[in-house]
């Protein structure tokens, strides 16, 4: 099996899709000669034609909002957000529109799309090139948000969304793009969306993650290990639908949550799998829950950006403050 | 008459040059300002649209009575528009697709929805939406403008599939403020697609007159920036309303692109049955448009024909009232929808969550309205 | 002291500001001569005039992105939104640039704005006029984010944001405008943001809520009352800053913790309150936090509104199983 | 001429019409196309733009051999583009507001921004926008078009405090495709807003020709979506950019309202050094613009009136030359700022949260630094 980049098997699984349903077709900012400024959309204009590969004029309200009509229509579009911090706009057409078309009709129109955008920091971007958005769009009755971490995860998900019925936001780790390499069948299977994913087992404390922070979350499960500490590592993958019984079975053995994101603290993500916790496991947590994040402030430039993500110290840190603690 | 400002530099070369035209037939008396186009030329290919406007101004005074009622929610007329829903809704194929706001019920209804799927909306209910008609129509917009991508979008979907089809989509003069509909005109030039853009120009926006929504003197020229094909049409006036979308159609389904057809007219009514217009309006100027409204000169032109009599008026008006009760009849008539259709139409499959939210919800829901009933 | 409503006070408070400070202008759809479709901004054309009171083209990210610009050369735009379900286009406005333009400039340009809108449900409104947005806001970091449930808070908490130097979102619940009706008194006297307000003190349960939901929190907590139980009821007023010492607190007393709001659950700011005491208040919870929300689905029309908000019959349930629990 | 789909019904009556005139003065080779204004008549009121443009490129030219070591950020060069930034920064007075967008560091520069100060940014840090220079101008803009609306508001601030200022917002092509762009076009008409918008028109956004963007034959014309004045300059002419930017703010500080520049110039480089045009652009078609750029028709034109010598270049670019070394190592000379600073410049008072974070945050900070230094 072929060793590719995760911004490779994006490529793969868009080619796989346009391959097997002509209503499939891909459309924003450079995603045709240029391939995407990522490449993730390289080579498709030549083997699809520009009448299933087009560049968009420069607006991402345009995109999401023509998306949403085509979709009502029958088409599946996968359109391209050029950077997370650019989505703004388009949560109008997501939040209003989108998610909505099939309860406004009872069902009679739906909206099949797919909006993929590169998310999250570490790649010494300018300003609004570094965003996690994934808590607005958690918020969102009717979207589905998911956001792989390996590969073979970025393979199989993308198929999944596409196929999904419903819209479907791909948050694309721009930091894992060409970091993450990893085998990937192109055969065509997709991964079911709404499961996460339980990379190693342990049985003292659950680490979550998602996306980027997954590369830290990793690097500190394993020197954990080296301390002699189980870390259950969790990748959530979906946002929404969120695996909650993975997580949760997973906090019922364990006692003891980490939850790590490169977004801000407060309304985070975390802050949902921790208060499901709070809910539902309460009676079986021994340790206080531990939210590894963004700080509550703008992602700095380049030359701060490291310390604002969590690194593999914060995230080790907060694992032995959980398991100190009873 | 161009309305930029004094020319700064009248020698420098001129590299562009624009011109907004403005379509009529029927004057405010009916008086024919020029030949009607061969489709509608004889009267009776006239009277169905007469006839849907008359049904649309009856069906307009029963939901603002209904809503005095407090039988109806807040509902908002197209009272002295009413050329431009069937203007538009007439001069569409079945298999184009309309991409309606608010004020375009007489359109639906004229592609075939049911009075009472179009008036659960104001009942209170989505389920209307999912009608019988035309299944490819959009649902009635709220927001303002955000349909105009939507449109453009569909439109490309057409395209895609080499049909010959085509879609129209109608929004108001404050609509055009919004940047989502100058880029759905941009898109639909620059995609050259088979749209018809109909800007319904009533000259108010709530409590906003036209004038503090923009300095440009004409809003079929927002269409320039977009590089598409501009009209401006007599709003009131059916069949120029008709033969620009016509017009508009016919080049989209050919290839020839996007159209923006301005429909000016005026509005005589509140904005909705939840506003005063005489808090900020004045009542002189709905005066000084009332003899201009579209329905009065259609009938003055078909009886100039011999084509009308106040005993054919009679009949029409009594059919349109049985209609509308009829319809009105069967939305009241209709069992209320159990709450379960909160959870059941967000995603082809619920999630777990959502599963679990439909179970407890419904319970708790129960225990509300039997406590409500208890009092 | 005068009895107003909830909109009186929003009334009074912007004429106030704009009496105080030159500076301060009110824009937004219908606010001049129209006084605003809820009437908020009745009588200050008159009083102020139109370079004061202005009314604006239909656009909410015009309203958003031309208040940011004002108030970097020095004014304080209060700009309003005429349903927060239209708010999405301006979130571009507000999170990629007024909550920046202090961290941008290093503190050289700032963007003292002020956006209202009302919110929340209730009304038998159409689609888009019954959105919950706090949770949006609250992982901006950068914004403020401030909900009044009562005329006096809605009074002296305006005033505040005006005068605050840093942007703040205003929530109105629309609900309240005219069914909360309270003493204000006219005197220009803020109230400080970022501070919940403890309605009534209790020993037994924590019940934490803001906007339209504290009418129904506040009947459940009489309920509950009725039945023997000590509810501390408490309004967070400020989403952001959070008051956790207030929160925390009392549930550290109480060991149990009830949230209530309109917005869907999943994401919705009660995980960040349950999150707060997951992390901080762990060891003093002795039963798990319940959290009282609308349903992870589209707010429907008027019909079946009533059965998506939150009620009482809902809220005392919770509160129950609170109290039950150990 | 125009590019309106053939007019559909030339019988119409005209109600609107709209011309698009184009300034130039200096041709390709220098020679004038019509007599020079005034304020840039005498040689050696060109020469400080030539000055400043020639600054501009040697600028350029050093950032990108800085990212080529890795010293430097990804990095946008105006090469080819300089008379823009010249043009529009030389027609302001100091009291005027800049709201620029990437490609407008020499406009900065020219205003008083430090070089070290415009650089910090790609260096990676924010604090070069807390420039000495002029307080009300803002920091490049990032998002496309996101500046736009501010450009707007801040002149209505003008406006409003009834001050003879105006602004001036600069931004490519492909801005003109976002909503908020024309959102800020149409309120600057309808308020008549001291505002002057420059398209730099480059023909390309990224690897997206301008063909893509937009069907609009000159992007002037999307002025008159917003009824505001219109004119499409030689952007490569600095004289033409400069008169037409001039003629706009004193429109604009005069109270006749807003007006759109739309600057014609060419992209000769890489869209920035993240990018390689050869994947997407034909080498032919730059090299096709080579000879039009904007630089040497100026030198041409000097040395046709005896005003330049190749002393004199020498002289110039050696000065240029050191005034850029000194910037460059004035900001790789700086301290490097704290980590503190992620925490002190989000809000006037930090929140109680926020502060726990800082304090934290700074102790993990520092571990993690010390971790990596360990290795
Ligand atoms: C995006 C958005 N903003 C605000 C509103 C509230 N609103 C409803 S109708 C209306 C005025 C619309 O005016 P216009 O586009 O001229 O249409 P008309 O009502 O005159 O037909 C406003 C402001 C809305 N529905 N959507
Ligand atoms: C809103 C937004 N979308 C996408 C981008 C990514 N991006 C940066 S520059 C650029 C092209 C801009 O083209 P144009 O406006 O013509 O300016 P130019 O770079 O040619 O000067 C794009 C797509 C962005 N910065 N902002
Ligand atoms: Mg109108
Ligand atoms: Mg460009």
């Amino acid at each position: 099996m072929a060793e590719v980049t995760l911004v490779k098997a994006v490529n793969l699984a868009l080619a796989r899709a346009m391959e097997e349903d002509p209503d499939v077709l891909v459309l924003g900012q450079d995603v045709g000669v240029n391939g995407g400024v990522f490449r993730a959309t390289e080579g498709l204009l030549e083997r699809f034609g520009e009448r299933r590969v087009r560049d968009t004029p420069l607006a991402e309200l345009l995109i999401c909002g023509a998306s949403v009509g085509m979709a009502a229509q029958g088409l599946k579009p996968v359109c391209e957000i050029q950077f997370a911090g650019f989505i703004y706009p388009a949560l109008d057409q997501l939040a209003n529109h989108a998610s909505r078309l099939r309860t406004r009709t009872r069902g009679r129109m739906t909206c099949p799309l797919v909006l993929r955008t590169p998310a999250g920091g570490g790649i010494h971007a300018p300003e609004h090139h570094s965003e996690s958005i994934e808590a607005f769009l958690a918020h969102v009755p009717g979207l589905k948000c998911v956001t792989p971490s390996t590969p073979e995860r970025a393979y199989g998900l993308l198929l999944s969304a596409i196929r999904d019925p419903d819209p479907v936001v791909f948050l694309e780790p721009t930091r894992l793009y060409r970091l993450a390499k990893g085998p990937v069948e192109d055969d065509g299977r997709g991964l079911p969306l709404g499961r996460a994913f339980v990379e190693r087992e342990g049985a003292d404390v659950t680490l979550v993650s998602w996306g980027g922070a997954m590369w830290e979350s990793r690097a500190a499960a394993d020197r954990l290990e080296g301390e002699g500490a189980g870390v259950e590592l969790i990748d959530a993958a979906s946002i929404t639908p969120f695996d909650e019984d993975t997580v949760l079975g997973s906090v019922r053995r364990t006692g003891r949550l980490v939850v790590v994101h490169e977004a801000p603290y407060t309304g985070g993500f975390g802050a949902e799998v921790a208060a499901r916790v709070a809910e539902r496991a309460l009676d079986r947590l021994l340790a206080p829950v531990e939210r590894v994040t963004g700080f509550d402030t703008v992602m700095p430039l380049p030359k701060l950006e490291r310390d604002y993500l969590p690194g593999v110290e914060r995230i080790a840190a907060a694992l032995r403050r959980a398991l100190a603690s009873d | 008459m161009p309305n930029v400002p004094t020319d700064p530099a009248p020698d420098l070369p001129v590299v562009a040059r624009f011109e907004i035209r403005r379509r009529r037939y029927l004057d405010e008396n009916g008086a024919l300002m020029r030949p009607l186009p061969d489709s509608l030329a004889a009267p009776e290919s006239i009277t169905p649209l007469y006839r849907a406007m008359v049904l649309a101004r009856t069906l307009d005074a029963k939901c603002v009575a209904l809503n005095r009622q407090s039988r109806l929610g807040t509902y908002a007329t197209a009272y002295g528009q009413e050329a431009v829903p069937i203007g538009v809704a007439s001069a569409m194929r079945a298999g184009d697709v309309l991409v309606p706001s608010y004020r375009e019920n007489a359109a639906l209804i004229w592609r075939g929805v049911g009075i009472d799927e179009v008036l659960s909306y104001y009942a209170g209910s989505e389920r209307g939406s999912d009608w019988a008609g035309p299944a490819h129509d959009f649902p009635t917009s709220i927001t303002v403008g955000g349909h105009a991508l939507h449109a453009a979008g569909a439109a490309y979907a057409l395209q895609y599939r080499g049909e010959a089809r085509a879609v129209a989509c109608v929004f108001g003069d404050a609509a055009t403020s919004k940047g989502d509909v100058y880029e759905a005109f941009n898109l639909a030039g620059v995609w050259r697609l088979p749209v018809v853009f109909v800007i319904t120009n009533n000259r108010w926006a709530i409590s906003t007159p036209l004038a503090k929504q923009t300095a440009s003197e004409t809003l079929a020229q927002k269409g320039l920036a977009a590089g598409i094909a501009v009209e401006q049409a007599d709003g009131n006036d059916v069949v120029a309303v008709h033969e620009a979308v016509r017009i508009g159609l016919d080049r989209g389904r050919s290839g020839g692109g996007a159209t923006l057809v301005e429909a000016l007219t005026y509005r005589l009514a509140d904005h909705n049955t939840a506003d005063d217009a005489r808090r900020y309006r004045d009542p002189a100027e709905v005066r000084a448009h009332e003899h201009a409204e579209p329905v009065g000169r259609v009938r003055r032109w078909l009886e100039s024909v011999q084509a009308w009599s106040d005993a054919r008026q009679a009949e029409l008006e009594a059919a349109c009232s049985a209609e509308v009760e009829a319809g009105v009849e069967k939305l009241f008539g209709a069992e209320p929808e159990p709450p379960s259709v909160i959870f059941d139409h967000l995603y082809a499959e619920p999630s777990a969550e959502l599963a679990r939210q439909r179970d407890a919800g419904l319970r708790a829901i129960a225990a509300e309205r039997e406590a409500k009933r208890r009092g």
